[in-house]
């Protein structure tokens, strides 16, 4: 179980000895212990080759500690949880863990691909640019499979994500990112003021830098101090200790992107939790406190395994007990990489030697060397000797000339430090250069955030404290919070002095950009063919476009081209920071709004009653709507729906008309404002009538239609389509609040409050006589058509009554109050038996509706106007109306306009398809000669066949023309002949009757 | 002819399952739903605010709230619900139209509101957290303490979400009417909210 | 010089010292015949196609950053031409045959690959507007293909067809349709106009315009001096009102931000282009591997070129709903271009009623597959003086005449379009 | 984004809906067509500060007028459209 660990160190570290994991790595079974991550478990177990580059598949070992990390990325977890391209440095250890290499075949140790590095010489950046141009349908065919196949790292699951997300809200006074010194110091400074604080970390463990570089804080040891802060901030009621969190993103108004990783940590999500949560922080000030990353020196043969940063390689030393190396060698450029040769030293390990570029090494130094016996070498580390088994040797070229080789079998190197000012930058402010620590620093950042410590540029340990301290207590007053701070932490603050060096010139290949496997030359040869803006640079080169986001590599990348084009680094500017901080799942971002929760769904009152006749039901927006009710024996929905028809025209049937947006209209202007939406009048309407009405968009384009009744004076009840329902509602209330603030007006959505019912068919009086309190007047002259009333139903239920009908047939349209919807299907079911009542859905409604002619959604289309569906006569001349003026433009009113039309095939078989398009007979269909579609289609009981409307030029100029049908979609040509869209009645009779 | 039973079905009857569900133990969220209540709109007509309130006092004792507020009277709760609007949320048959419609004649528009909304209410020490889940309004005591209201949405949802007064172990209530059309689909989204926490799911017919 | 497999392994043997830069980094001169504003992918086309297909050389394109930083270089680089409307679709569909020789014409690799192009729908309405438009396509001689789930099943078993909220119940298919590599259309651009004598002049924002006295626009004021020119077209995107407002002209153009997206590397995953019916996600699998998707725009106006949580989750939330397998594929990085939303939805390619300056703008989010098709007729409009017949409806003046290009339906809202 | 509606609070922007800019004053009826198109179509499509209608319809269905700078996003000022919380006038 315990494995050999051979690179464990006998004591020390924070992991949790008494608590051994056993985990796979490429099938082979290996341990580590609580506390671990896959990182550091590989390094105490000697693995140096973790993984592949991404062109020449070159054996990589692992870089970091953390999440820049840009080569030890693995396939973690296997099977639908498979998660390519995850760091290993930041994947926390758990028993049983399984994780695979990448990017190789047909193994890790054994990779074909590493072929690529025999072409190497023509692999250059942008070299796809150049050529695969001929013959031109090679391309697909050949060059781009190869391409892709070799290309892109991990794979993907594959099949669904089987775990949960969800996302929340936080909000609070001063978010705080990063948990090391200054960020400590930040929030505890900001809580003790009063402040309702959110810390979030990263990492699994809150300290930062700390845990991997120790110090003095107040007198006592780091890890004391951290504790001791910890057990404050705990016991504060308005504070958020977020662990295993990255604020990732800064988006406008103080709101802040971050994710927590809830159970990553552990083989699959306990029962009823996510994997992960999306937060949005809503902050009103923001510290940044994500400390610096340090950068690495571009050498030739930088990216063997078992070279590493030095910090990286003393957090795996002081923070995991896991020695990287057993004889280590030390290239830096500044004071700070020497704390690994400390560190190193500390822990019992060998150093090598120190190769320092600087020309002045501390007496400090010179003397801990002469005790440690390791020569200091002023100079640069020119090539490295070995290979996927990690380094052997390492060529030194001193300074003078003279060269050196250092027997080792780690390189720690430290290149100096770049502040993380991703967040700082992330409303594409840039940030500004600082020549005393040769990095970038943040340049004031996007407002209520502010950097502290490392992350704007202070590196001691006392100035962290200071910083966040000070930034804490800042934050807190800012948000009105007068509670005391007590006093900042103190620290002292190392030296660090650094002289800049970015690249070694030497045999071999020296990488800027490990992952995408992007080189000084390939920066050299950017410049050489004018890709000398750094934007250009990174795209033609790719360098810092890979999963790492450039952390470890731009800036180096950017002073070589600095170097080569003989500007000045901040002469030659960074890229443009965007968010995401670190890579994000988008399986967080989406949150619980997958499979059937993508949307939210509405019901109808009558849903669960139609569930139970064994409806089908169909999505209309959000609404479920029954579309038909198919009985035993049918055999397909045709005959369901057709029966349904035949029934209402015979007979009596029901349908739930409920998801009608329905709006009161209330005021003593009720009538004026509705004259002003509609383009016909609706004042003049009488109390107890409805009337149907036309909306047209102020570009004189129709919008909405429905039928809106008088109930008072000053009461009109608006019925909008189902589509429309909210954009109506929103619209009516811009011309009331916007347009026509002057007119006395309210308007409630009422939809929700009323289910309702249209009752069509020659028996619908019958039917309705039934439930109506008799004493109600159903008559032609009692109710005649167009009225609408409230009236009393048996059983001493108020409902309102509207004559109106879209089936052609006498009809009603009743609704009562929501909550009796139910009740009121289920009585019109009892009442109706007699007269054999049928529920009928949205289809048999659409059949109905086409064969009178009704326009519906595919006619109101947003390009037509109420003269193309037939409906100019309805605008009124007498008054203004939204959309008036435009509607009169001359392509509007022009005569060969597309407008509402009946279509029914000659041969009275064949099947009517939408979306067919129309051409003259005899002609050859071409962009020319077309002229028209067919918009909407249905199979017509009473004619029995196929009959539908479209929208053709000239339409109701041509009624009686045969035109052709044309559908090379679905292989389909066909006459049709052009006829009166009302195929049903057409004097309307029956539903006045 | 025999008249008819009208009897009434609420938008949660079916989906609400009275019992625990989600994570075993001391349930963190309680979920009620109250199912008989009247609920009508009052929205002041043109230049009429001022007399909007004051009838309301008349009639209630306490003017009609003019801000994000729910105003607790001795037989209604009075919720704001936009400028120049409020809800007039009663137990059954308590507020009608009827009687509304004379208290604010010739001063407001009524609208029945009644069937129009599902009223849950949300309890618990893990209630704020939960709903931390679907509002992004801040629900912390200082920012939403007794008798705030807001209107605002839920997935997209527009909802009415005020703080009631404290359950007698001093927990804090939260009130959503949320409409009926959508109550099913918000009520599953609030239960795999919580689920994590364990529910107590309930109805109540009458208005604590 | 010329690119081919031959060349660069020439070059290799002397480790690629050899390569000169791809386009010559010019210096204004006093005057050109033609001026253009905005190097980005139409800017720098229509300087291509006025030198090679017009004869005019002594060209100009002036950008005020790094050419291709724009739009051109921050869009989802799809290519299609499924439009279904008088106006767009033969206008589209002479673009998609350029994209198809462009390499051959330009010497330049941009990564042309013909994939097809999807969008799914979900309901019987959205089929039949999409059976509409597809018979509009294939009676304008396009290629389009009517899938029905069965295909669909087959073709992409990804998606999720039994557990969705919106099931997809079909797609409308263009195999022609697919992808090209958006800053190499740029490169290849510039590096075939340049080798034609085009001057392409980075780092020089215009700053005004110079009228002679009939009030004729006889060149422009810029960063880097004046600049004479016998005609001045615009091709700037987003800022086409700002440079439009330097000749006195309002525009029927609203500037959004629309954010697009890429995950980390993988290994091939998705096959084609598609874009979800019932949500705004529509998505795309670059050759290096990653995902490249992207939704509606915001809906603000805005021209800071970066968006809001709302529609990335927005975005994320169609990806899950449609391809659930997606959901530990991380989102590497977010970024938003200035759309110049007309008031249709369609471009504006014209004549602008200051004389001498020509207008190319209003392309929403759909300029970078109109790339080469907008160079061209461009081309044909400043070098001849006359619309292209594939561009005839393009005219500024069709909002004052009622003759909208409404592919949505939408009317005068850009936001919605 | 966040806007402060004058009603409600400080809101998140999920809760609104965005028309355009609020300079466009809708012309009287008797204006003719050449106004009507320029309030249709014209835009200043300003860079940088510029009023604009927002509608809050996830929350008290107001209109509102957002004083929004296009540039940074920054919101200078929020006021209510001339008819949301007309009761008040007079009043």
């Amino acid at each position: 179980m315990r494995g050999n660990q051979a690179n464990r160190l006998a004591a020390g570290g924070l992991i949790d000895r008494s608590t051994p994991l056993s985990f796979r790595f490429d099938g082979k079974t290996l341990s580590g212990f609580q506390g671990d991550t896959l990182a550091s478990a590989l390094v105490a177990n000697g693995v140096k080759l973790v993984g592949r580059s991404f062109k020449y598949h070159r054996p990589r070992g692992i870089l970091t500690a953390g999440s820049e990390e840009p080569n030890a990325l693995v396939e973690l977890r296997s099977g639908a949880r498979r998660e390519p391209n995850t760091k290993a440095t930041t994947a926390e250890l758990y028993e049983g863990l399984e994780a695979a290499s990448q990017n190789r075949w047909p193994s890790l140790d054994f990779d074909v691909m590493a072929v690529n590095r025999l072409f190497a010489p023509i692999f250059v950046a942008g070299f796809y640019y150049k050529t695969f141009m001929w013959p031109a349908k090679f391309w697909e065919a050949i060059y781009e499979p190869a391409i892709r196949r070799a290309a892109g790292l991990g794979r993907a699951a594959g099949i669904p994500d089987p775990d949960r997300y969800d996302k929340a809200w936080a909000h609070c006074d001063v978010a705080v990112a990063g948990s090391g010194p200054a960020g400590l110091a930040a929030a505890l400074a900001a809580a003790r003021c009063g402040a309702r604080v959110i810390l979030c970390e990263e990492d699994f463990v809150l300290g930062g830098r700390l845990l991997g570089d120790g110090g003095t804080i107040d007198g006592l040891p780091a890890a004391e101090w951290i504790a001791r802060t910890l057990d404050e901030l705990a016991a504060m009621p308005d504070v958020r200790i977020m662990t295993r969190t990255t604020l990732f993103g800064v988006y406008d108004g103080g709101t802040y992107g971050a994710i927590e990783r809830v159970n990553d940590h552990l083989p699959v999500p306990p029962e009823h939790q996510v994997r992960q949560r999306l937060w949005r922080i809503v902050a009103k000030h923001c510290i940044v406190a994500a400390g610096a990353i340090e950068r690495p020196i571009v050498f030739a043969g930088n990216d063997t395994p078992g070279v590493m940063m030095a910090s990286a390689m003393r957090s795996y030393i002081n923070r995991y007990a896991a020695a990287p190396a057993r004889r280590i060698a030390l290239f830096t450029n500044n004071e700070d990489g020497w704390r690994t040769v400390e560190a190193a030293i500390a822990a019992g390990l060998q150093v090598a030697a120190v190769i320092d570029g600087r020309p002045d090494v501390s007496p400090a130094h010179r003397s801990l060397a002469g005790k440690g016996g390791f020569p200091v070498l002023n100079g640069s580390v020119s090539g490295v000797d070995g290979g996927k088994n990690g380094v052997r040797k390492i060529s030194v070229s001193l300074t003078g000339g003279a060269r050196a080789e250092v027997e080792a079998d780690g390189l720690a190197v430290s290149g100096g430090w770049n502040p993380a000012v991703g967040l700082t930058s992330h409303h594409r402010g840039r940030p500004k250069w600082r020549d005393d620590i040769a990095a970038f620093v943040p340049d004031g950042a996007p407002p209520g955030m502010v950097a502290a410590g490392a992350a704007n540029g202070a590196f001691g340990l006392g100035a962290c404290l200071r910083e966040g301290f000070e930034a804490g207590v800042a934050a807190a007053r800012d948000a009105g919070r007068s509670g005391s701070p007590g006093s900042a932490a103190i620290a002292d603050d190392e030296a660090f002095s650094l002289t800049p060096l970015w690249h070694v010139a030497g045999k071999g290949k020296a990488f800027v950009d490990q992952q995408h496997d992007v080189t000084a030359s390939d920066v050299e040869l950017a410049q050489r063919e004018g890709f000398e803006s750094v934007e250009h640079l990174k795209r033609y080169t790719t360098l810092g476009m890979a999963t790492d986001q450039g952390k470890t590599s731009n800036v180096a990348g950017l002073a070589i081209m600095a170097a080569v084009s003989g500007k000045s680094i901040p002469e030659t500017g960074t890229t443009i920071y965007r968010p995401p901080y670190v890579p994000v799942a988008i399986g967080a971002f989406a949150g619980p709004h997958r499979d059937e929760n993508f949307h939210a769904t509405r019901l109808t009152p009558s849903h669960h009653w139609a569930a139970e006749q064994g409806a089908v039901f169909v999505d209309t927006g959000l609404w479920k709507r029954a579309q038909w009710y198919p009985l035993p024996g049918e055999k397909d929905w045709l005959e369901s729906v057709t029966r349904e028809v035949k029934a209402v025209r015979s007979g009596v049937g029901f349908c739930d008309v409920s998801t009608l947006g329905k709006i009161d209209v209330h005021g003593p202007d009720a009538g004026a404002f509705l004259d002003r939406v509609y383009i016909n009048a609706f004042s003049s309407l009488a109390v107890g009538k409805a009337r149907y009405g036309l909306m047209l968009r102020e570009d004189g384009v129709v919008y909405d239609d429905g039928t809106t009744s008088r109930l008072a004076e000053d009461h009109y009840f608006l019925t909008t389509t189902t589509a429309k329902a909210g954009l109506v509602m929103q619209h009516l209330e811009f011309c009331r609040q916007v347009l026509f603030p002057e007119l006395d007006v309210q308007l409630t959505s009422v939809s929700d409050q009323w289910a309702q019912f249209s009752i069509a068919g020659p028996k619908t009086r019958d039917l309705l006589k039934e439930i109506v309190d008799p004493a109600e007047d159903l008559s032609n002259e009692g109710f005649p058509f167009m009225g609408a009333r409230e009236v009393k139903l048996r059983g001493d239920l108020k409902a309102r009554l509207f004559r109106i009908s879209f089936s052609g047939e006498m009809a009603f349209e009743i609704s009562v109050p929501a909550r009796y919807g139910e009740a009121l299907v289920r009585n019109l079911l009892i009442a109706g038996k007699p007269f054999g009542v049928t529920p009928y859905g949205t289809e048999a409604l659409g059949v109905m509706r086409i064969e009178k002619g009704h326009v519906a959604g595919p006619e109101l289309n947003g390009t037509t106007t109420a003269a193309d569906l037939g409906l100019g006569k309805m605008m009124s001349t007498k008054k203004d109306f939204i959309g008036r003026v435009m509607a009169g433009r001359e392509a509007l009113v022009a005569p060969n306009r597309q407008v509402v039309v009946g279509i029914k095939p000659t041969d009275k078989a064949r099947r009517l398809r939408s979306g067919a398009h129309i051409v003259p007979k005899g002609e050859t269909p071409g962009p020319d000669n077309d002229q028209g579609y067919v918009t909407s289609v249905c199979f017509s009981p009473v004619l029995d066949q196929w009959i539908g409307l479209g929208l053709v030029e000239r339409g109701r100029a041509r009624i009686g023309e045969i035109v052709r049908a044309h559908d090379p979609l679905r292989g389909e040509e066909y006459d049709v002949e052009l006829c009166n869209s009302v195929f049903y009645d057409p004097d309307g009779g029956r539903q006045r009757g | 002819m025999a008249d008819f039973s009208w009897y009434i079905r609420s938008p949660l009857e079916r989906a609400l399952v009275a019992g625990r569900y989600g994570a075993p133990g001391e349930a963190g969220v309680s979920l009620t739903e109250i199912r008989n209540f009247d609920l009508v709109q009052v929205m002041a007509r043109r230049g009429k605010a001022a007399e909007t309130v004051n009838a309301a006092k008349a009639r209630f004792g306490v003017g009609a709230p003019e801000t994000p507020e729910a105003v607790d009277t001795t037989d209604a709760t009075l919720i704001w619900s936009g400028p120049d609007q409020f809800l007039v949320l009663s137990r059954g048959g308590g507020q009608r139209m009827e009687t509304l419609a004379r208290v604010f004649a010739g001063l407001a528009s009524l609208s029945d509101q009644s069937h129009a909304r599902a009223l849950i209410s949300v309890s618990g020490d893990k209630a704020r957290t939960m709903l931390a889940k679907v509002s992004s309004i801040d629900l912390h005591p200082e920012m939403f303490p007794v008798g705030t209201a807001a209107a605002t949405s839920i997935d997209h949802t527009s909802v009415t979400l005020w703080r009631g007064k404290n359950r007698q172990d001093g927990q804090a209530v939260f009130n959503l009417l949320v409409f009926a059309t959508f109550a099913e689909s918000l009520w599953h989204t609030m239960l795999d909210s919580a689920a994590e926490y364990g529910v107590t799911i309930a109805h109540s017919e009458e208005l604590a | 010089m010329k690119y081919s497999i031959f060349s660069l392994a020439r070059a290799a043997l002397s480790g690629h010292k050899t390569w000169k830069p791809t386009w010559r980094d010019a210096a204004p001169k006093d005057r050109y015949d033609v001026v253009i504003i905005g190097g980005g992918g139409h800017g720098l086309a229509t300087a291509w196609f006025l030198a090679s297909e017009f004869g005019i050389r002594n060209v100009a394109v002036l950008e005020k950053g790094w050419i291709g930083s724009g739009n051109a270089g921050r869009n989802t680089t799809i290519i299609r031409s499924n439009y279904g409307l008088p106006g767009n679709t033969g206008f589209y569909e002479l673009s998609m045959k350029l994209w198809e020789r462009m390499e051959q014409d330009l010497n330049y690799n941009a990564m042309v690959s013909q994939r097809g192009v999807i969008n799914l729908y979900h309901s019987d309405a959205q089929r039949d507007a999409f059976a509409r438009r597809g018979n509009t396509m294939r009676i304008n001689g396009i290629d389009a293909e009517l899938l029905d789930q069965a295909a669909l099943r087959k073709m992409m078993p990804f998606l999720n067809f039994d557990n969705a909220r919106f099931p997809v119940q079909g797609g409308l298919l263009q195999r022609r349709g697919g992808t090209a590599r958006h800053d190499a259309v740029v490169w290849g651009y510039a590096h075939a106009a340049s080798e034609l004598g085009v001057d392409i002049i980075q780092n020089c924002e215009v700053t005004s315009f110079l009228r002679d006295t009939n009030g004729k626009v006889s060149g422009v004021e810029t960063s880097r001096g004046r600049i004479g020119a016998g005609k001045v077209g615009m091709a700037v995107a987003g800022s086409s009102s700002r440079v439009a407002a330097m000749a006195g002209l309002r525009l029927p153009i609203e500037s959004h931000v629309l954010q697009a997206f890429v995950s980390e590397a993988i290994k091939p995953l998705l096959p084609n282009v598609m874009t979800f019916g019932a949500g705004h996600f529509y998505v795309s699998q670059s050759d290096k591997g990653g995902l490249v998707f992207g939704g509606d725009i915001d809906g603000y106006n805005s021209y800071a070129q970066r968006g809001n949580l709302p529609v990335v989750e927005d975005v994320c939330e169609g990806g899950m709903a449609l391809i659930p397998m997606i959901g530990r594929v991380r989102l590497l990085r977010q970024w938003g271009g200035i759309m110049d939303m007309s008031m249709d939805g369609s471009p504006i390619i014209d004549k602008s009623p200051v004389d001498g300056l020509y207008l190319n703008a209003g392309w929403c989010y759909g300029g970078f597959k109109a790339t080469p098709g907008s160079g061209f007729v461009f081309a044909h409009l400043i070098a001849r003086d006359q619309s292209h017949k594939e561009a005839a409806r393009f005219r500024l003046d069709r909002f004052q005449r009622g003759a909208m290009i409404d592919e949505k339906g939408q009317g005068a809202q850009p936001n919605l379009h | 984004m966040r806007i402060v509606c004058p009603f409600c609070g400080e809101r998140e922007l999920g809760e609104f809906t965005y028309l355009g800019d609020a300079k466009p004053q809708r012309p009287p009826a008797d204006a003719g067509e050449d106004a009507v198109y320029d309030y249709v179509y014209l835009r200043d499509n300003i860079a940088g500060v510029m009023s604009e209608h927002w509608y809050h319809g996830g929350g008290c269905r107001a209109w509102l007028k957002v004083t929004r700078n296009t540039l940074t996003h920054e919101i200078s000022a929020v006021e209510p459209a001339a008819g949301a919380g007309s009761a008040k006038v007079g009043a």
